[in-house]
């Protein structure tokens, strides 16, 4: 049953691109609009297995990391609760996104630039022609990276234009198409009933 | 009926169905062979260098995705690769360790480790408690505590294979600082410069899924990845056909893909 | 300084955090921890939060406007949540199904112009001829790069990587580890500007606070204080062990 | 021989990450306490995104999808502060916002309280409105494209959309002159590619993550995408509209770091030369 749904969802939004038939238009409006709204209520999954996993560790009192459950659960709470009661447009809720999760993005994915540093002095090394070649494009795009150099020494855009317009996008353009052959495949592959990790956990049948 | 300038797609689409469909039901016959994978061959070194050494050897597939994810297919071609590094483990008799982040990996990578052991002929030394490692399922967590693992038991070889997110760039930092040989693939395209850098050989893109197939020799699998390749043969004669009809002034081919 | 309460102790509790989440480059530590759990949990909870704000406003409203058959997609959104129920799990396929077949669909048929035969398109069009030498040459290296890096990512036709045209692969090879160079200092540049936004906010909106300028060594103190390993500090002493 | 005692070359090879880090900190610290005001070149990638802007019509609309995350903010954020200073200077335009991350409609907040729409007269729901965020990433970009008021009938604030004057005679795809799409996610980025560049021939301008662009080029190449930036070059666009803030200010920090990582590299090769050519002399000698 699953599986039909698959395959009539996915050949009817096909046929409504490739073919005009009437009918079609509005019923794949409605999916479309149901796919919106159905990723919407998926969007509690990720709360769902935190209160899991944290529900668990702080009834276990595992140590060195019940405390830490115990903030978590209560952020969730305390998030959702402004969210929902005072509309994610009131001033308490930007408040309390601008004071903790805006920063803490913003600076944990920012940290790794010191992993990078450090593995740019390491690891980006000429050891075979391979990785000269690596660390000779990374060295001049780094340093036509810095604005005021690019000023000073022209050359340095000239070949960081070259490696950008040929080599780079002519093997992004063919790791695209592979990738995109690729994405095709997956795609028929779900709906002949070939691919059904998605399904999630197998019924005691289906075992 | 159908709308023109998307015709061509239409066919182009169909065409690769069609070429996927076909390989599947013509591998159920005769499984095609497979090109020399350069990262799989350093494998069997990598696990010698760490019998050699008395050490262990590190397999990861990331700090991100689920089950439910589009980068499942990833997963599955990780799980090929576990199964054979943990059989040639079994071989040299080096501890291979899987660091979990998503704890619904640790039935299935116990059980693939397991078959590898039982390949080689050596189930009785496996142990799923010290070898399935589940780690964290929040994504820095994990990565510190790998982190941590790295440092303490310094692996000779270290096998990342699966979908990475910025944990990449953690990982291959702190594994090429305790000297570990490092094996990285991933098809996050933004990633695999990252592990280009930091990693000794590299599976680029695509070639994990080539990996995962190769390795498993599932039919389903192994007739994708064919039929893969008879879409990029169409795409190569399109291209050159098509720069050459330009050359020579004419835009037939340009005109035919914009039918 | 004019400012109101609430924007002050913003900036405060935001300061805190930023300085925690960076101690991470250096050591994990319980502060670094504490700010983790945090910045889940409010991500989480901004999840639920955009949720119900999307299915009240694209699914209820026009409920209540009369699309009665609005009312199916409740319940499948419901279902969605039996995948955690030991029995009736199977039932979150049907929604399921749904979204991975639209999202699918949808993807397939738009793949195929986009990131395929416009690609083609692209590179045949290219010129050669009437056209400076350099824009030629540089046309014709473009897709013999192309061509090349196909070609390697052509994996079950073994013979055609045989014999004499390893040279193939190796130019791939050479121009995907060009463009690897390429990624990996624009990757750095990314995020060396997501550093200075962070240490921007630090300098140009906290530190010009009265207190800021004493909180800052004190904070970096107490977060070295908790990077030393657990036998080597006076308190806490039980290490917590794995 | 050596064995007891490391080389000099061995050492700096072996440099601890915290020196490494402490050097490149000082390389941010140095031009943010005393900024030299470096110069900042346009790209033309950069030139032609605001050339696209400033050719569009009187009246015409631009979807804008703030689809990029807090985490990327610091370096996203800049660029569309820039272009909607562009966008309300330049007046008599329609831009119709929403969002694909749902972090979207708090970023929103934030841009318009630093470019302070009030100061070029633009009005909410007149010159521009923001639709709210919208989950399903690709689904919804295909939804908003086929009919947005199938999808919603109120914006972000839930106030009916017939209220403002803004949507009038603006329901799909097909209205549009522009889309703009600010992104830390691929799938956003090649998103409108695949929902609005292909389906509905709209001219994309899309604004990424510097290590996003390699994967973004090919779209530039073929003409699917106008133009494609990343947030790092948010100082050019700041300069071209003459507005100074962020992006200008991290320009010496970038010159200052681009430069001490490319010598950590240069470091780095040296020592494993070095240390290779020690090895050998000793091996041999």
């Amino acid at each position: 049953m699953p599986l039909v749904l698959v395959t009539l969802a996915a050949l009817l939004v096909i046929v409504d691109y490739f073919l005009k038939i009437p009918g079609t238009a509005t019923v794949v409006t409605d999916l479309q609009n149901w796919g919106v709204v159905l990723a919407a209520f998926a969007l509690g999954f990720g709360a769902v297995n935190l209160f899991y996993v944290h529900t668990r560790h702080i009834s276990r009192r595992t140590p060195g990391q019940w405390p830490y459950s115990i903030v978590l659960l209560f952020m969730i709470l305390l998030t959702t609760a402004v969210g929902v009661f005072l509309a994610p447009t009131s001033t308490q809720y930007s408040w309390l996104y601008n004071s903790t999760l805006f920063a803490l993005s913003a600076t944990i994915y920012s940290s790794t630039g010191f992993f990078l540093a450090s593995g740019c002095y390491r690891a980006l090394r000429a050891r075979n022609s391979e990785s000269a070649i690596l660390m000779i494009a990374g060295l001049i795009v780094l340093l036509k990276n810095a604005p005021a150099l690019a000023v000073g020494v022209p050359i340095l855009v000239t070949m960081e234009g070259w490696i950008s317009a040929v080599p780079t996008t002519s093997a992004m353009r063919a790791i695209m198409m592979g990738g995109s052959l690729g994405a095709m495949t997956l795609g028929i592959r779900t709906m002949i009933g070939r691919e059904t990790g998605f399904l999630g956990r197998l019924t005691e049948a289906e075992r | 009926m159908l709308v023109t300038g998307r015709i061509f797609a239409l066919v182009t689409l169909i065409a690769i169905w069609v070429f996927a469909l076909g390989s599947v039901s013509l591998a159920k016959k005769k499984l095609p062979s497979f090109r020399k994978l350069a990262g799989l061959d350093a494998l069997p070194e990598m696990v010698g260098r760490a019998a050699e050494t008395n050490k262990s050897v590190h397999f990861t597939t990331g700090g991100g995705g689920s089950l439910t994810d589009p980068v499942l297919p990833q997963l599955v071609a990780a799980m090929a690769v576990l199964g054979h590094v943990s059989e040639l483990c079994a071989k040299y008799g080096v501890r291979v360790v899987y660091t979990v982040f998503l704890s619904e990996m640790i039935p299935i990578a116990t059980e693939v480790m397991r078959a590898g052991y039982l390949r080689a002929g050596k189930e009785d030394a496996f142990n799923a408690e010290s070898q399935v490692r589940y780690m964290s399922g929040d994504q820095f967590a994990y990565a510190s505590a790998v982190q941590g693992y790295a440092e303490r038991e310094r692996p000779a070889a270290n096998i990342m294979i699966g979908p990475f997110y910025a944990e990449s760039q953690l990982f291959g930092e702190t594994f090429y600082r305790v000297g570990s040989i490092s094996l990285a693939g991933t098809a996050r395209g933004v990633q695999v410069p990252f592990f280009a850098v930091m990693c000794d050989y590299l599976l680029i893109g695509e070639e994990i899924y080539a990996a995962g197939a190769y390795l498993s020799k599932d039919i389903t699998q192994v007739g994708c990845i064919r039929g893969q390749d008879i879409g990029k043969v169409y795409a190569l004669i399109l291209t050159i056909l098509g720069f050459l009809l330009t050359a020579a002034g004419s835009s037939f081919i340009i005109d035919l893909l914009k039918v | 300084m004019a400012m109101d309460l609430a924007s002050v102790s913003s900036i405060w509790i935001a300061a805190l955090f930023t300085i925690w989440a960076f101690s991470f480059v250096f050591r994990d530590n319980a502060w670094f921890k504490f700010a983790e759990h945090v910045y889940v949990g409010t991500a989480a909870g901004n999840g639920i939060v955009y949720g119900i704000d999307n299915v009240t406003r694209y699914g209820w409203a026009p409920f209540m406007k009369g699309s009665m058959y609005y009312i199916v997609l409740f319940l499948l959104g419901i279902v969605l949540y039996a995948r955690y129920h030991k029995k009736y799990f199977w039932l979150s396929r049907i929604p399921i199904a749904i979204m991975v077949g639209t999202g699918i669909g949808l993807s397939m048929r738009s793949t195929v112009t986009s990131e395929f035969i416009a690609q083609i398109q692209s590179t045949a069009g290219m010129k050669i001829l009437g056209v400076d030498p350099l824009t030629a040459f540089n046309n014709l290296l473009f897709l013999i790069i192309l061509l090349c890096c196909i070609y390697f990512f052509i994996f079950t036709f073994p013979s055609m990587h045989t014999g004499g045209k390893w040279y193939i692969s190796r130019i791939a090879r050479y121009a995907m580890m060009a463009a690897f160079g390429y990624t990996f200092a624009n990757g750095f540049l990314s995020r060396v500007t997501m550093i200075f936004g962070r240490f921007d906010f630090l300098k140009s909106s906290w530190l010009p606070l009265p207190g800021a300028m004493v909180a800052l060594p004190i904070s970096l103190i107490l977060v070295i204080y908790a990077m030393l390993p657990a036998e080597k500090r006076p308190w806490p002493k039980a290490a917590p062990a794995k | 021989m050596s064995k007891q005692k490391k080389s000099i070359w061995e050492k700096l090879e072996d440099l601890p990450r915290e020196v490494l880090y402490g050097i490149l900190l000082i390389a941010f610290i140095i031009p943010m306490l005393n900024p030299f005001g470096f110069p900042v070149p346009i790209t033309p990638e950069v030139r032609k995104w605001y050339d696209t802007i400033q050719a569009l019509p009187t009246g015409s609309a631009i979807a804008l999808d703030m689809g990029y995350s807090g985490g990327g903010e610091p370096e996203i954020g800049p660029f569309a502060v820039a272009v909607f200073h562009h966008i309300f200077r330049k007046g008599g335009l329609k831009t119709v916002c929403w969002a694909t991350s749902n972090e979207g409609p708090l970023l929103f907040d934030k841009a318009m309280a630093e470019v302070n729409p009030d100061r070029y007269g633009a009005k909410y729901g007149v010159d521009y409105i923001m639709l709210g965020y919208f989950a399903g990433t690709e689904t919804a970009m295909a939804a908003l494209g086929k009919s947005i008021r199938g999808l919603t009938t109120t914006d972000y604030k839930r106030t009916p959309l017939d209220q403002y004057s803004i949507m009038q005679g603006i329901n799909d795809a097909t209205n549009f002159k522009l889309v703009i799409c600010y992104t830390t996610g691929q799938d956003q980025s090649e998103g409108y590619v695949r929902q609005w560049v292909t389906a509905y021939k709209t001219p994309y301008l899309s604004n990424v993550l510097a290590l996003m662009i390699p994967a973004m080029l090919p779209y530039a190449r073929s003409g699917q995408a106008v133009s494609v930036t990343s947030g790092a070059q948010a100082g050019q666009m700041e300069s071209l509209v003459k507005v100074p803030a962020r992006g200008i200010a991290s320009a010496d920090v970038m010159t200052m770091t681009e430069i001490f990582v490319s010598v950590y590299v240069i470091i780095g090769n040296i020592a494993y030369f070095a240390r290779r050519a020690s090895k050998k002399k000793a091996s041999g000698g």
